[in-house]
């Protein structure tokens, strides 16, 4: 009886002491919580990340990162907001509460109003894709939430786009910008006085939810005489559009969407061949920027992901929207972690990443306080575009962001 | 006066929701069910006939055919194992709401929750000087027109549709065709829910195809039989053409406005004329 | 002035005239009797009675006081209840569910009372639940009390129906053919309640296709053809008349 | 159609006791602020749950419950964002102000029946949706509305705080939710509700004994307007912010699936814990990371809840049968045979 008491012990500590030993070049994982849609219909945006954020992470902790001497790695929990402010606060507060999450990425609905306040309230830093006013439920007074970073600043992002496509077609008429009337509300008022400003022809449109048949909203357009049109985010509807602007004769009216291509395929199934062709699209991909400069370290691991990912799938792997966001969420965090030499102190933290610079995938970039668009922490990203020519997604301008006056 | 591209574009929205109204009011009008899941079935329709197109390589209008079959071979089964367990039309109703749900949530696990399109499906345009249609569009209202022409032989002159109809006045005539109550339903439940997989089918190729595109189609034929009146056949297709061309006309006149003008009438027609525009009267 | 008056009472359907020119007295704790073929009209004068149709032309009075043109529910509330052709029940309830939610209409506390639960409320309660198994006995269901009200059988639905417009404590009792669907001794059987209602002081109007039910129990009858009033009087009297052989003819009469 | 079960005399009082004490006791036992979240949203769901489950009572299939969330919502909203008001008495005027909604309303659309105003119902509620997005001066449009918090109440030697924790608004959904269930179930008990079963079961012949529908249908979709108000209120403070999406058509369909799946037997306890036992479920859900299966999980259990416990009688039926299997039919005719 005793003997087999002292061989387990025994046993027990001689587990203990190899785990303990090993624990010591193990590096310390970080977590962070991601609360992103994962169910309902917006769920393929938040699905299409998925690999490459955790391809992404992977291949930056074979490296890690070292603050005081001890390595830390990063380690993704990902929770569904079912698109909707309750599911957010909810997600936010599994991944803080009951996970233990001391930062927050993502977000990258347009509910995160009440994921901010929650990781506002718990001092957790939340960094996340948009902000400001112009954003469907915008928070920003950098008063209030001074946990929140902002990893651009959709506002100038959207008018930079336009400036963008203005770059590389310089003889348009007028531009025709369509967007969900869910999302009507922010362009009523400051993007149309940006636009302007900023001496875009333009005329605005609003479909309801759900709309897939746009032909009344071609045929508005083509009567306002527009040759280009700029949809805001949204790809069904986009390849919808391409399509029946196409079968209605429209061949030459030019249309693009916010975002990134999800895959180019499916624009060529959906829109069709020819009606696919010189869709315009935002570019991320950092190695084919021409204005902005990128640490070529970057430029290897994206490439690197995009080949993992594609292995993983078992099919090419073009989307590249991912590269704008969390990427370059964990790289201002973990630099400003080791500027600030600590892991846990979310104001020490917060107080360097305020004002700092960082390096990105897609270039340097300098905090900018808490003085642009009321948010308290902007950078931007260039306003890149591609168009589909074939069945490949070929570079068509850039534009880079510039706070605005 | 809207172009004529407008008018083409209501009649083939008009054609969209006539189909699913009517296979949806025919199900309410024998079975007494308001079937929830009927966009669900529309959904699963479009993926048949992606599959049955893509994987498969069946010609386009045998994957149709296809995806009516299969799906009404899937609403039988729900039938069976469903409706027919749970007693109460609230309780049914609720059912099929959660198989919303279900199916949504198992199409996205099998198929995937990205778009897919049919654009390869009859391409092409036919030039009419200042406006031009496509052949799918082409197709849609012909095959809209080829399914009413069937469904009017098929009610008027076989048994089982003459049982239907006599039902459908009537909840306890089948007997009378020599028809059983229970064949007729699930025939009718069969019918119904593949007029729905056919709809969607046949709109796939216009729009893209993914796991959540059965919830508008689902509301509009909804409101379309509501408005012309439950339990009305007639009613189905009038306010299925109703809908559909307040969708496009109204649209371009209005823009997103369409939509408050949509619901705003559903709401003054069912107050004016609480049975619909054509249901029977209450008293 | 009798109590209820029926004036030159017309009710037309489009250009279908269900009821032409009805003029109708009825007394005070009296039993009347409506007969008349199918089709004749008879249901149609419930209904408008009830509340249940607006009389195109014409009105009714009771107790002096126009009630013709108002809702069911509030000629119900003046006292005038009926009943129904069909087995028309609270689907799913007991009888004595079906009997208090009758009841709770007749109720002298208010919903308040009811509602913070008083003394008052609880008194009433107590006293109606009594007068609801009073009623029971009396119509001899009270083996039923606690059963299914769609399980009984279909002459003990005829007589919860009677039982649930009695609850409510009617002056004039509408019965729409009771005794419909039933062989002879279960037709007397409820005749024989009837009957025994009328000793609560209640007026009876009962409309009926079948005579020979009648005969025992009415003190009055009216016969009614294609809408129009043909005969009035005493059973034995009227059923004698050339008018109302007539109108049977082909019928099966008495 | 429906049978009325009573369960309060069928469960043990002790039980419910404890049942109560241990809710009181949960921010004690547990400090997780995700937890207690959990238990607040599903406590406002149920608030609005019971007021479904009170219009069903009246035979009428409401699809615009959330309309009546958002209204008491963005009236609180607009009261403490934009006006500056403090939130007791925005909350106050929420439920005041969704009770006069739905009672006008309730004059107008209440004579339809059956189907059809349930298709009202659904119209309106993304009528209200619709204008809370384009009445931009007042709403904000689609960026929403961000709600003032409470602002803290001092008792002497501490105050409660509803910014520093979840605590308060646990208290607060607890005290809400059982002053609803207490007018509830007295409405459930009293002449009033035991009516609304005449009016629901059979319209035609409760109007011939003297109901007059409309008083009882337009009292039973008030009352529900003001407490659904008074959940909506709560609902966009505890969120922080107000959306036209938040309160739509689906939400609506969320309240009715809670309360059939809870079970409409009982006014008060199947819509808790039809909410309760559904919303920790759905939250429970967003865990998985195998895309699709929330939904087809959440579809199944409310498949298989009406398959198993039909007829409306939903999981409260469990917690009844759990505790006895004599139904309180059975148990009444005995005690009114000893009587006699």
């Amino acid at each position: 009886m005793k003997k087999w008491i002292i061989i387990w012990a025994a046993l027990f500590i001689t587990v203990l002491t190899f785990g303990l030993a090993s624990a010591q070049n193990e590096p310390i994982i970080i977590k962070v919580g991601m609360p992103t849609v994962l169910s309902g219909p917006a769920a393929p945006w938040g699905q299409v990340g998925m690999d490459p954020y955790h391809a992404w992470i992977d291949l930056f902790n074979k490296e890690g990162f070292k603050v005081g001497g001890k390595t830390y790695n990063f380690k993704l929990i990902t929770v569904d907001d079912k698109n909707t402010p309750e599911g957010g606060a909810a997600a936010a507060k599994q991944l803080i509460y009951s996970d233990g999450c001391k930062f927050l990425a993502g977000h990258w609905t347009w509910n995160f109003p009440s994921v901010a306040t929650v990781a506002n309230q718990a001092k957790v830093i939340l960094l996340t894709r948009t902000g400001n006013e112009a954003v469907p439920g915008g928070v920003y007074d950098p008063k209030k939430f001074p946990y929140v970073v902002f990893a651009n600043d959709s506002m100038g992002q959207y008018i930079a786009d336009h400036l963008a496509i203005v770059e590389a077609y310089p003889k348009y008429k007028k531009i025709g910008i369509l967007d969900c009337v869910i999302g009507k509300g922010p362009a009523a008022d400051i993007t149309v006085a940006a636009l302007n400003k900023a001496g875009i022809r333009f005329v605005q449109e609003w479909f309801p939810f759900g709309t897939q048949d746009l032909t009344p909203y071609i045929t508005r357009f083509k009567e306002a005489g527009c040759d280009i049109v700029y949809i805001a985010g949204w790809v069904g509807e986009t390849m919808a559009f391409a399509k029946q602007r196409w079968e209605m004769g429209f061949k030459d009216m030019k249309v693009g969407h916010s975002g990134p291509f999800v895959s180019v395929d499916m624009y060529l199934a959906v829109s069709g061949k020819d009606a696919a062709q010189g869709l315009i699209g935002q570019y991320w991909t950092s190695w084919e920027f021409k204005k902005t400069k990128v640490n070529p370290k970057y430029i290897k691991m994206c490439k690197e992901v995009q080949e993992i990912v594609s292995k993983k799938q078992g099919k090419p792997f073009n989307y590249t929207g991912w590269v704008g966001w969390l990427p370059n969420h964990l790289l201002i965090l973990s630099q400003a972690m080791q500027k600030a030499g600590t892991v846990d102190d979310t104001d020490a933290i917060m107080k360097v990443i305020r004002g700092g610079t960082f390096d990105t995938t897609i270039g340097k970039w300098t905090m900018s306080g808490a003085k642009t668009y009321g948010s308290p922490i902007v950078f931007g990203c260039p306003a890149a575009l591609s168009v589909i020519k074939g069945d490949k997604e070929v570079y068509l301008s850039e534009h880079p962001t510039k706070p605005l006056p | 006066m809207p172009p004529a591209g407008i008018w083409i574009d209501g009649l083939i929205q008009s054609c969209a929701y006539m189909t699913m109204a009517f296979g949806m009011v025919l199900v309410f009008s024998i079975l007494g069910i308001l079937n929830w899941t009927h966009g669900q079935f529309y959904m699963l329709g479009a993926f048949v006939v992606y599959y049955a197109i893509t994987a498969v390589g069946i010609p386009f209008p045998l994957g149709l055919l296809a995806a009516g079959v299969l799906v009404a071979g899937l609403s039988i089964l729900v039938k069976k194992i469903i409706i027919d367990h749970i007693t109460g039309d609230l309780y049914v109703g609720v059912a099929t709401m959660g198989l919303i749900f279900f199916f949504e949530g198992a199409a996205s696990m099998i198929f995937g929750m990205q778009d897919k399109g049919l654009a390869r499906v009859l391409p092409g345009v036919v030039d009419l000087g200042s406006f031009s249609v496509s052949y799918q569009k082409i197709a849609v209202v012909s095959f809209t027109l080829v399914i009413m022409i069937i469904l009017f032989i098929m009610l008027n002159f076989t048994r089982i549709g003459l049982a239907i109809r006599a039902t459908a006045q009537q909840p306890d005539a089948a007997s009378l065709y020599g028809v059983s109550v229970e064949r007729l339903s699930l025939t009718v439940m069969g019918i119904g829910c593949g007029l729905a997989a056919m709809a969607g089918g046949i709109i796939a190729p216009l729009y893209t195809i993914n796991p959540f595109i059965g919830g508008i189609p689902m509301i509009m034929s909804l409101l379309a039989i509501v408005i012309g009146g439950l339990g009305s056949l007639t009613g189905a297709i009038v306010g299925g053409l109703i809908l559909g061309f307040l969708n496009s006309v109204v649209a371009y006149h209005l823009s997103y406005l369409s939509e408050v003008v949509l619901f705003m009438l559903v709401v003054i027609i069912l107050l004016v004329r609480p049975q619909g525009l054509f249901g029977a009267s209450v008293k | 002035m009798s109590f209820l008056e029926l004036n030159q009472v017309t009710k037309t359907f489009g250009k279908l005239a269900a009821l032409e020119d009805i003029d109708l007295q009825v007394n005070k704790g009296e039993i009347l009797g409506i007969v008349g073929p199918n089709g004749s009209g008879k249901t149609t004068l419930i209904n408008i009675i009830s509340g249940y149709f607006r009389p195109t032309k014409g009105e009714i009075l009771f107790n002096g006081k126009k009630i013709s043109g108002l809702r069911p529910d509030r000629i119900a509330s003046r006292g005038i209840v009926r009943t129904f052709q069909s087995n028309v029940l609270f689907e799913g309830t007991t009888v004595i569910e079906s009997m208090l939610i009758s009841a709770y209409q007749q109720y002298k506390t208010n919903h308040w009372q009811s509602f913070f639960n008083t003394r008052a409320w609880k008194q009433e309660n107590e006293e109606v639940v009594g007068r609801v198994i009073e009623l029971i006995k009396l119509l001899d269901l009270l083996n039923d009390t606690f059963l299914p009200a769609d399980g009984l059988s279909h002459g003990y639905q005829r007589l919860l129906g009677i039982a649930m417009a009695m609850i409510t404590n009617p002056s004039v009792l509408l019965l729409d053919e009771p005794t419909t669907g039933m062989n002879h001794e279960e037709a007397m059987f409820v005749v024989d309640k009837i009957k025994m209602l009328r000793e609560q002081g209640v007026t009876i109007i009962l409309i009926e296709h079948n005579m020979k039910v009648l005969m025992g129990v009415v003190d009055r009858v009216v016969v009614l053809n294609f809408g129009t009033k043909i005969a009035e009087g005493k059973p034995e009297v009227v059923m004698n008349k050339q008018e109302v052989i007539e109108a049977y003819l082909g019928t099966e009469l008495i | 159609m429906m049978t009325y079960i009573d369960y309060k005399d069928v469960v043990p009082k002790a039980v419910i006791g404890l049942v109560v004490l241990l809710i009181l006791l949960v921010p004690i036992i547990t400090t997780n602020e995700s937890t207690l979240s959990i238990l607040i949203l599903s406590g406002i769901w149920a608030i609005a749950v019971m007021g479904f489950t009170l219009v069903l009572r009246t035979g009428q299939f409401s699809l615009g419950q959330a309309a009546f969330m958002a209204i008491g919502g963005y009236t609180s909203a607009i009261l403490t964002a934009q006006m500056g008001w403090s939130f007791w008495p925005a909350f106050l005027l929420a439920g005041l102000v969704s009770g006069l909604a739905a009672f006008l309303v309730g004059m107008v659309v209440l004579r339809v029946g059956g189907i059809y105003f349930s298709i009202i119902t659904l119209s309106l509620c993304e009528v209200i949706r619709i204008v809370a997005q384009q009445w931009e001066s007042v709403t904000r449009g689609a960026r929403g509305l961000i709600t003032a918090q409470p602002n803290p109440i001092p008792l002497g030697f501490f105050e409660i705080n509803f910014f520093s924790s979840t605590v308060p608004y646990f208290y607060l959904t607890v005290c809400l939710v059982a002053f609803t269930a207490l007018v509830f179930w007295r409405i459930g008990e009293s002449r009033l509700g035991r009516s609304f079963a005449g009016v629901a079961l059979n319209p035609v012949l409760a109007e011939h004994q003297g109901m007059y529908l409309m008083k009882y249908r337009v009292i039973a979709f008030t009352v529900a307007g003001v407490f659904t108000g008074l959940a909506g209120s709560l609902y966009a403070h505890f969120l922080t912010v107000l959306t036209p999406t938040m309160l739509g058509l689906w939400q609506s369909i969320q309240i009715l699936i809670m309360s059939i799946v809870g079970g409409i037997g009982s006014l008060v306890g199947g819509p808790i814990i039809g909410s309760i036992l559904l919303y920790t479920f759905g939250s429970y859900l967003t865990r998985l990371d195998i895309y699709g299966i929330q939904q087809l999980l959440f579809g199944a259990v409310v498949v298989l809840v009406l398959l198993f416990l039909p007829k409306g009688t939903g999981l409260v039926d469990l917690w009844g049968r759990f505790w006895t299997k004599v139904i309180w039919r059975e148990k009444e005719f005995e005690m009114d045979e000893a009587e006699e």
